[in-house]
Parts: structure tokens; sequence; C-alpha cells
């Protein structure tokens, strides 16, 4: 039984590991290609399960909806850098956590107005409801290794698309010298507005899979936000391996410090005392964890840039 | 006297003036609005110091702001009922008193923070400091000792030798003369020696190396000095809200911050001035209008970024000039 | 936010006028209508206003403004309406934790305050103030008459759990109150927290008879949809708000059977509740959640104790509220001395009703007459 | 012979498995200018960056002046009197002309954590700074932002840096790079004067520069150097014209 649990809690992490990696992925695409901070990437998450849930509640397919998310967050993208991130390639940091700060307060409110106050269902598809039972008597819900199975997939898609395609040579240009596919060619503009397509895109799917285990609702972004800014610069910003490496630390690490760190302390100095403490210390496991890397390696793991 | 500073004066002025007539028509809470502006402006100039004239994009100053808003909590709640603090140190609701132990622990816990995030840059560092503030905003929201998430309230405003502080005007004066004093000293320490190296720092730190000045050393001092003044703007913002919480050390007050900073004109000695003016007249007036009044913040605030670079003051007085 | 419905009410006030005092009573709204929790002030905002509709006996007016969820802010507003709307009543404020922030500072500067939903422990004990009032529970009454209904129906083993901050301590020490069996799982999840499988997982392995959770908001919907296809089939309870009517579309049919404690059910069989709700129906076309009852009770006691007493003597009026002379949609109601209240609590159990929606149903008692733990540290 | 100013022996970096410095030694004593030269890709700007501090050495020694440098960090050194210009200019961009130089006076006199004191009131600044900015010749010009300069004003301002920071050994990464001909010539006669004073470890690309001012010349090539000698001795070294010079009739 103890393995088994065990088991299943790695699961856990490399399931939020996973979903994770959808947004950090996006994130550290659009850092690494276009050098730009997006805080609004977790409004894509939230257009996406909006989305999804809104077309899934008129036509009562899931899948129509989690189609609807991903084409949403991607027009929504290509609507926002074409109206507003294509003028702030060329400002520092400051000017983009400033405009990106501004979209976040006008999407939020916007999806407020447009879709109401109160939080819209979203359920997950018939074909994917209930839990199979997995070697070693583990488990597990089929939806949650639905998505661990969706997320290895884009980041298997991801890789042979930046390693094997035209576009992807194009985005691995854009990385190491943003001079460079001028000269090859490229249209700059239309490959930035593609990547940040792309970036929402993830995203939105990300808001739609995680919506459906979720609440849809407004401002569900942002934690995750939060925390996909800690993978990427976990795993080295503009590195997809990067990305996937602390998608997963992160993921392993806030599901296993939420599930142990309570009971070591109750060992320690009595369970009094110790589920609070330890559920204060589990908060603060991935931050610390992130301090600690950045500490010996101010780059991250896999910087792609110098 | 060129433009900025003429500008400058205009808002000293302004700031000072707003409040004082509006006390006189009996309209107290204009004058709360104003202690607002000139207490967020106070935190904003504290930011300004690392970000504006040090380029330090510190995405985690609401620690420090809730490090200070704790303190006044702390010490109010400990000197209402005259019981000791920890370490069996004395209570008191003397603002001084309470200003100096913010900034002390301020500093201790800008000094570790910024150690270990100034050996990274860029995004690493803004990403760095946002880290620390979560931990440390984490840890007060369940910290059961002094309420959590629910806060910490201030029954009675700490005092000050000869005011009293619980007068609207005579509270508005605190907060106006530390604010004017805090800006003294970021417009000395600009243009002092340290005030240079800062600002070389900014531009171009292997240049600074190159004549023998360590561009971390120089910046951590900064650093730390900046977060006393955003721990300092925190124990006024509790006293006048009666209240600490949590939530002052959130990620979206850390933004706020950075609002502010870019609002008024970043790394312009008034510029967290008029940025905090600006901010608060928006939130107050567009609150005031709808409750979709964030839509029309974020859009008035791209608008800003988009179109007027270099904030207010950039737009009042044109681009900072070193002679 | 000067609402048009504060202005329909104030017309409509205006119009019944005649019998009522010159002084019109200035009430200042503040409660949470954007971002994430803005479903629970929105209800709050309808319920109040319905009731000031209905009521009519008095000119009420009221100014209403977004707390945005943020203390500093809710603090900001209050002073506003305080000292430049010049309001003599507060209300509105849905959290605890922005109840904390405002209400010490309001009642400090003589005004009065009615919470419609907040109950924190300190204002119902040692900081209750006279010039506070809860119309809606103390925070852990819920939580309390849940931890009863889990010993009398002989539950031997609980697991509980409730995010890491003082409502989610309070909550599950207000269920230990009154649960004495053996509790195999007590844990502090993060606040804010979207995933539970980890939970989940340590609920599956507890061997638990029953599961008692308090997430309120975001946090309960997520919760219930992986609770329920986690295959983990081990009933959960909780307090009302996990199961409240603004929460349960979104959690959708995971929600059935699971059984909640409240002090107030859409079918509670008494005439002024039957009235509210197909008022709040046909005025809002959706079915009022428990923050809109007590925001309609809030109303209506106001509406009482201002056409009983005017609000400028300030102890007349504090009197004419504490006798809490109203028809309470929760039928019988009366204040402790504490100024919260003595009530029924309930059992109930979701439900769809004739239309095919989602709605609780009350199917035990677990509290009568129940007060609250912190009423005799007050000193009033 | 005096005791040189800058001595490094058997020098050695790799990169993975590139010998980007290779057992290099060389020295450069008083009243000098050591010209080093060698193709693109030499691995000139690795041991640059290895002699000013800002990359460590695997193995071998720097000295300055006697005293041993090979751990110490970009600031230590430039602090011991180690100036040095960059093959790119490297300036405060928003500081003016004068700031500039007064941040090395300042680096100088290691005053750096002074709190009050308008600067641009501080004769103790100023004159140095104005001193080494007459010295260049960009006297006229202190009160522009340097990013208002032409690029050979640039490279003015980059020396009277090294200037004001009362360097004892200069080190020039391509002064003459991008420099017209005029520009070139006047700098020219400016490190023929400065060499008295200061001795130059020169990086050069221009050989008629090279030529003119050089008292000895080393080529690096791969990492290594391959010869080292007067101007004329390289000039008829037949292994130095095969690998460097060969292109040249």
């Amino acid at each position: 039984m103890q393995t088994a649990l065990v088991i299943e809690q790695l699961l856990n992490g490399l399931q939020f590991g996973v979903m994770l990696f959808l947004m950090a992925a996006g994130l550290t695409l659009i850092f690494g290609v276009m050098g730009l901070i997006n805080l609004a990437h977790g409004s894509f998450y939230m257009i996406g399960a909006f989305a999804c849930a809104a077309v899934a509640a008129a036509t009562g397919s899931f899948w129509l909806g989690l189609a609807a998310s991903l084409a949403a967050a991607a027009a929504l993208g290509a609507i926002v850098e074409v109206t507003v991130i294509r003028r702030l390639y060329d400002r520092d940091h400051l000017d983009q956590v400033l405009a990106t700060f501004a979209l976040i307060l006008i999407l939020s409110e916007a999806t407020r107005w447009l879709f109401g106050d109160f939080p819209l269902y979203l359920n997950i598809p018939a074909q994917l409801s209930g839990a199979i039972v997995l070697p070693a008597g583990v488990h597990y819900p089929v939806y949650r290794l639905a998505i661990i199975l969706v997320g290895l997939l884009v980041g298997l898609g991801l890789y042979l698309l930046i390693a094997k395609t035209r576009l992807g040579m194009r985005i691995r240009a854009g990385e190491s010298d943003r001079e460079m596919i001028g000269a090859l060619g490229v249209d700059i503009r239309s490959l930035y507005t593609l990547v940040f397509a792309l970036g929402a895109a993830l995203a939105g799917l990300a808001g739609a899979m995680v919506g459906a285990l979720q609440s849809v609702q407004v401002g569900m972004g942002e934690p995750v936000l939060i925390l996909a800014f800690v993978v990427i610069v976990i795993g080295g910003i503009g590195s997809i391996k990067g990305a996937f490496v602390g998608a997963l630390l992160v993921g392993v690490t806030d599901t296993m410090g939420r599930v142990l760190l309570p009971p070591l302390l109750a060992a320690v100095i009595g369970p009094a005392q110790a589920s609070g403490i330890g559920a204060a210390l589990a908060s603060m496991s991935i931050y610390i964890v992130m301090a600690l890397i950045l500490a010996f390696r101010p780059r991250g793991l896999f910087s792609a840039q110098g | 006297m060129n433009r900025e500073t003429a500008f400058n004066l205009v808002l000293a002025a302004v700031l000072l003036a707003a409040p004082v007539i509006a006390f006189a028509a009996n309209e107290p809470f204009y004058v709360a609005l104003a202690t607002r502006i000139a207490i967020l402006a106070l935190a904003a100039a504290g930011l300004n110091l690392a970000l504006g004239f040090g380029g330090l994009v510190s995405f985690g100053h609401a620690a420090f702001f809730g490090i200070g808003g704790y303190v006044a909590g702390i010490f109010a709640s400990h000197a209402m009922y005259s019981e000791p603090l920890p370490f069996g140190l004395p209570a008191t609701d003397q603002m001084p008193v309470i200003w100096l132990v913010a900034a002390l622990l301020c500093a201790l816990a800008a000094l570790p923070i910024g150690a270990i995030s100034l050996r990274t840059t860029g995004v690493y560092f803004i990403m760095i400091t946002l880290a620390f503030a979560q931990m440390i905003y984490y840890f007060a929201i369940s910290w059961p000792a002094y309420g959590g998430e629910d806060g910490l309230s201030i029954p009675v405003r700490n005092s000050f030798v000869g005011l009293n502080t619980a007068n609207a005007l005579h509270f508005f004066l605190i907060c106006y003369a530390v604010l004017m004093a805090a800006l003294a000293l970021t417009w000395r320490i600009r243009d002092s020696r340290f005030g240079m190296a800062l600002q070389a720092a900014r531009q171009n730190e292997v240049r600074l190396a190159a004549v023998g000045i360590r561009p971390f050393r120089i910046r951590l001092t900064a650093f730390v000095l900046s977060a006393v003044l955003t721990g300092l703007a925190g124990a006024l913002f509790a006293d006048l809200n009666r209240f600490a919480s949590p939530s002052m050390m959130s990620w979206h007050m850390s933004g706020e911050l950075i609002v502010l900073v870019i609002l008024g004109g970043t790394g312009r000695l008034f510029g967290p001035v008029a940025g905090a003016i600006l901010y608060v007249l928006l939130e107050y007036a567009l609150g005031g209008m709808t409750e979709r009044w964030q839509l029309f913040l974020g859009l008035i605030l791209l608008g800003v970024v988009l179109f007027a670079r270099g904030g207010v003051v950039g737009l009042v007085a044109g681009k900072a000039r070193y002679d | 936010m000067k609402t048009s419905l504060a202005r329909t009410a104030l017309a409509i006030s205006l119009l019944m006028c005649g019998t009522a005092f010159a002084e019109p009573v200035k009430v200042g709204m503040i409660t949470t209508l954007s971002g994430g929790g803005a479903g629970l002030g929105v209800d709050a905002r309808d319920g109040f206003m319905l009731a000031l509709k209905l009521s009519g006996s008095k000119d009420i007016e009221v100014v209403t403004e977004d707390d945005a969820m943020k203390p500093e802010l809710a603090v900001q507003i209050a002073d506003k309406m305080i000292q430049s709307d010049k309001v003599d009543v507060l209300t509105g404020i849905i959290w605890s934790n922005l109840a904390m922030a405002v209400v010490p500072n309001a009642v400090g500067q003589g005004k009065f305050y009615i919470s419609v939903n907040a109950g924190p422990s300190p204002l119902a004990g040692a900081k209750c103030d006279k010039n506070y009032f809860n119309v809606a529970y103390q925070n852990d009454n819920f939580h309390e008459a849940a931890g009863n209904y889990a010993q009398t129906s002989g539950i031997k083993k609980m697991f509980i759990l409730a995010p890491n901050y003082p409502a989610g301590t309070d909550s599950l020490n207000g269920f230990k109150r009154y649960y004495k069996g053996e509790l195999v799982g007590e844990v502090y999840t993060k606040l804010g927290q979207t995933d539970y499988a980890a939970e989940i997982a340590q609920i599956r392995a507890s061997g638990a008879d029953s599961v008692f959770f308090f997430l309120p908001g975001g946090m309960g919907i997520a919760f219930m949809k992986q609770y329920a296809q986690s295959g983990v089939d081990i009933p959960v309870m909780g307090p009302g708000f996990s199961f409240s009517q603004d929460v349960l579309a979104a959690i959708g049919d995971a929600a059935l059977g699971a059984k909640n404690t409240a002090s107030w059910s859409p079918d509670l069989d008494n005439p002024k509740n039957k009235e509210f709700v197909e008022a709040f129906k046909a005025e809002y076309n959706r079915l009022p959640s428990i923050y809109a009852a007590q925001a309609f009770d809030t109303g209506t006691l106001l509406a009482a104790a201002a056409a009983k007493a005017d609000v400028k003597d300030a102890d007349a009026f504090r009197a004419a509220l504490a006798a809490a002379e109203f028809d309470s949609v929760r039928g019988k109601f009366k204040f402790n001395t504490n100024h919260h209240p003595i009530q029924d609590f309930y059992v109930r159990e979701v439900v769809k009703n004739d239309e095919g929606v989602l709605t609780n149903r009350i199917v035990a008692t677990s509290f009568t007459d129940h007060s609250d733990a912190y009423a005799a540290e007050c000193k009033l | 012979m005096t005791e040189p100013v800058i001595e490094i022996h058997n020098l050695a970096k790799s990169f993975g498995g590139l010998r980007a410095t290779d057992d290099v030694s060389l020295t450069l004593r008083r009243g000098e200018i050591h010209a080093l030269i060698g193709p693109n890709g030499a691995g000139k700007s690795t041991l640059i960056h290895q002699i000013c501090g800002t990359l460590m050495p695997d193995s071998g020694s720097i000295r300055l002046l006697g005293q041993d440098i090979t751990t110490l960090d970009a600031a230590a050194r430039a602090q011991l009197g180690l100036g040095r210009t960059f093959q790119i200019s490297s300036l405060a961009p928003d500081f003016s002309v004068l700031r500039n130089v007064m941040l090395a006076v300042q680096g100088r006199q290691r005053s750096s954590f002074r709190f009050f004191g308008n600067v641009m009131a501080d004769r103790s600044l100023t004159d140095p700074a104005m001193k080494a900015l007459s010295q260049v010749g960009l006297e006229t010009r202190a009160a522009i932002p340097a990013s208002e300069l032409s690029h050979g004003e640039r490279r003015q301002l980059e020396i009277a840096i090294a200037l004001a920071l009362g360097s004892k050994a200069l080190l020039l990464d391509e002064p003459m790079a991008g420099m017209g001909k005029d520009g070139s010539r006047a700098l020219t006669d400016l490190l023929d004067v400065l060499r008295r004073d200061t001795p130059i470890l020169l990086v050069e690309h221009d050989m008629d520069a090279v030529f003119a001012l050089a008292d000895r010349i080393s080529v690096l090539v791969y990492g290594r150097i391959v010869a080292s000698g007067s101007v004329a001795e390289i000039r008829e070294n037949p292994e130095v014209r095969a690998a460097y010079l060969g292109a040249r009739p």
C-alpha cells in the first residue's frame, strides 16, 4: 500500500509538472525568440479554459471545446501580438512587465464581462472518466494519465518542430541571433506572430485540460503563471529542454513536499504544530528550490543564452 | 531652474496643499487619500533607488513593504496590552522607534536576499526576487501568531511625540515629511559618488569593473537602502490602514510598486510621486465610476507604456540628462 | 459604483416614503465585484438590494464599491464612504481578512457595521463591538454543525482538510469541537491550491469513513471535480459554502448527494423564504446562494431598524438592530449578547430540482438555537 | 633591465577540447609598446580576458609589477593599475564624457561609498578628469553625453579613462579598428607619447600602426606564441610570413 501511494504521488507530481510544461514551453519560447517577458501568458490559459467550457456547454462535446480552446487562445495571441506585443520587442524588460501587467487586468475583466461573474462548468469527457488500476495496485484517474500523455506528446512535438523543421530552424536562428534571421530572408514579423500564437495556444490547451479538473474562473491563470516563471527560470530561459526538466522538478517537488513535509515534521516537533508549519514549508518549497538553484547556477540549469 | 526641478516643486506643493485645503474644508477622506499617495510614493521612491538608478528590477519589494507593515502592527498590538516583544524587548508605540526597527529588519532581510539575487541578472533577477517575496508571503499567511492571512489590526495608531496621529492632517504631515526626507536623501545619493557608481552599474557593469569598482557591492548597498525606504513606507501604510496583512506582500503589490515607478518616470527623482498621484487618483476615480474599473485602468496603463515613454516626468520634462 | 439598482431602490423607497423620518439612512456597501471572487459579492449585493426593494419602508440610500478582494482597498473605500459620502452604516464584505481590516476601523469612527457574511472569531469574542452586528454566522458555525452531524450520525473515522490560513484552522477546530471520533487524517493545503491529487491519494489510503473539507471558492470546485473522477467513493461533507448555489453549476453532477451544513437552504419552509427565493429568481433569473440569503436578511433587518429608529440616534438605532424584529428567511432569528446570531443549522444534500438545476435540500437539523464559542469572551 | 610591468607565465585555457590559450608567456617592459598580433580566431580575445580578469586561466600565472594577480577579479586588477580599452567601446552612454572619466578617478581613489556631496562640485574628481581629457584632446567635448561621441572620440575617451585610472600598464584592444586615416594617425601619435609613462600591450590588426609603434611584436596563432621579437625580426621571420603575413605582398 505504501509503495502504491508513493507511485501515485509521483504520478501526480509528473502530471502537475507536465501541465506546467505546457505553460512554460510557450513562455520560454517567446522569451527565447523575441526576448519578451509576458506576464499575460496566464490570461491565455484562462481564455483556453473559458473557450473550452463555453463551447463544451453549447455543443455538449468536450473535444470541440478543446479545439475551440486552441483556436481561441491562438487567435487572441495573434491579435494581442499584432496590436500590443509587437511594439514591445525593442523595449526593456521593465516596459514589458508593465504592459503585460496591464494586459492581465484588461483580459481578466473582459473575460468576466463576457462570461459572467460565476465559475463555469467544464467536465472531463465521458471516455476518460473514472480511474484504472495500474501495476502495484495503483489507482489512477484515466484523465490524468491522458494529461501526462498529451504533455509528453506536445514535448516531443515541440522537440521535432524545433529540431527538424524549417520553422524550427528559423526559431533557433532567432534565438541565437536576431539579426541573422533577417539575413536568412525570413519575414520576422510573421514569424514572431506565429511563435506568439503557438505559445498562447499551448497555454490555452493547458487551461482547457486543467479547467476540466479545476474551477474555470477569472484569475485562474495567475498562480499558474507564477509557477511557469519559476519553471523557466529554473530550467534556463529560452530552453525547451530546461522548461521540461524544470516543470517536472517543480511538479514533483511541490507534490512530494505537500505529502512528505507534514508527517516528517510531525516526527520531529510533534503533530500539533507540524501540520501548520509543514504546510507553510510545503507552500514555500518550490521557491526555496528555485532560490537554491539560482544561487549556484545563476542562469538556470540549461540556459540557451550565453 | 530647469523644467524638471520646477515640475518637482509643483508636485511637492500640490501634494502638501491639497490635503491642507481638504482638511480645512472638513473633507478628511481626501487627507487620507493624500496620505496614501505620500506613502505609496515613499515605497516607490525606495524601489526607484534600486530600479531607476541601479537598473535592478526587483519584483519582490512587496516583501519589504510587508515587513515594515508587520513591524508597525506587532509593536502596536504589544504596546496596546503592554506585553513585551519577542526576545523580551520592551514594546513601544513611538513611531520613530518602530521605523528604526522596520529599517533594521528590512536591511537584515535585504542583505541575504540581495546577496543571492545579485548573482543573477536580467529576468533571472526579476524572478528570484519574486521567489523570495513569495516565500515570505506564504510564511506570513501561515504564521498564526500574528493573524496569518486575516492580518493584524492596529487598534490605535502608533504615536509620535508632540502630534496627534489620530488626526488625519497630523498623520499626513508625518508621512509627507518622511517622504520629503527620503526624496532629499535620494537626491543627495543620486548626485554623490555612490550614486554615480550606481548609475554606471546600470549602464555598463563591465565598464565599472574596469575602473576598479565592484558592481556587486554598489548594487547590494543600493538594494538594501532601497528595501529600507520601502519598509518605512510599509510601517506607515499599516498605520494608515490600521492594519497589516499578507496582501501587502503579494506579487500584485510588487507589481503595483513597479507600475508606480514606471508611470511616474523611471529613475526620475519625483517619478514615484507623480506615479503615485496618478495611480491612486485613477484607482479612486475609476473605482467610483464603474465596477469594470480594472479594465480601464489596464487600458490606461497600456497606453502609458506604448505612447508615453519616460512616464509623467518624462512627458513634462523630457529625457533625463547628466551634466 | 453608485449602481442603477441603488437608484432604483432609492426611487422606490422615495415613492413609498411618507411615514418615515426626514433623514435617510446612508449605507455603504463594500463587496467583491471583480476578479475570481466576484460571484459571491454580486450575490450579496443583489440579495441586499432586493431586500430593500421588497421592504420599501423608508428611504435608504446605498453606495456600492468594489474591493477587488484587497484589504488595503477595502479600508480606503471604507474611509471614503465614512468621511466623504458620510454613510451611517457599512456592510457587504465577504472575506474575513477584509472584515478584520475594515470593521475595527469603521466602528472606531462610530459607524455601524452589519456583516452579510464574514464572521471572524476575534470580532465575536474579545474584539466585539457594540456597533458591530453579524447577521450571517460566526465563522466556526457551519463547521461545528458539520462536526456535530458527523458525531451524531456515528461516523467512526474522519479525514478532514482545509487551507492553511486562519479561516482554515478555525474551520477544522470548529469541526473538532463537536466531532469526537477518530481523525485518520488532518491536512492543511496551500491557500489558492488548485490541484488536490496528492491529498486525494492520501484520502484513498487513509481508510476514512467520511471526508470533511472546507475549501472556499475555486478551491472547492477543483477538489470536488477531481475527487469525483478519482474513483474514491468515500462520502464527502462540508460547510454550506462548498456547495453553495454559486459554485454548484461549476462542480456539476459530481456534487450530487454531498452533505453540507448551513443556516439556510432554498427549500427552508417559511413564507419569507418562499417570497425571497421567488423574487430573487424573478429579478435576477437565477437561484439565490447562501450569500444572497444572508445579505437579504441584512437588508430586511436594516429596513426594519430604520423604520423604528433614527440612525442619527445611535443608541436607539442600535437597540432597534439588536431587537432583530424582522422576518428572516431563516425563520426564527435573534442576536446573542455578542451581536452574532442564535439560529438553527441544517444538514443539506445536493439534489436536482424539477428544472434539472443543482440545488440544496434540507435533510436534517444539526443544531437548534445554536450560538458560538466566543460569546463569553465578548464584554458587551 | 628592470623588472617587467606585466609578466605572463605558461598561461593556458581550454574550452571543451579546444585550447584557446596554449602555454603563453610574454612580458611588457617599462617604456615599451608590445604589440600582440595574430589572425582572427588566434585566441587574442581569450588572452585579453584572462589578463584583465574577466576570465580565469586553467593554469599559469600573471604578475603585475611583481605582484601575482592570477586569481584577482577585474576590479582588483584595475585598482592595482591595469588599465584597458575595449575592442568595442564600452562606456556609460547616458553619462557625459566628463562623468565617464570621473568614474575612473573615483575608482582610483576607492571612494565609491560616499553618499553625500555633489560629484560635479567636487574638484578632486573633476580636475584629474579634465586633465586626462585634455591629454587625449577631448576637453572641449566634456559636457556632451558619451553616446553622442563619434567612433574615434570614443576611443580617445576610453584611453582618457585608462589614464585617469592612473594605470601602470595599458591594455589596448584594437584601438585603431574602425578609425579613419586621420584618426589613426592622431591616435598613433598619442600612443607614441604615452608609452614613456605607461607601457602598452597593444592588440591590433592595423599593421601600419603596429609596425610604426611597436618596440616588440608577438605573434599568436591557434593560442600559441609562434614568434616574438623586434619589428625587423618579425618582418623577416619565415614562420610568421607563412602563418600570418603570407597574404601580404
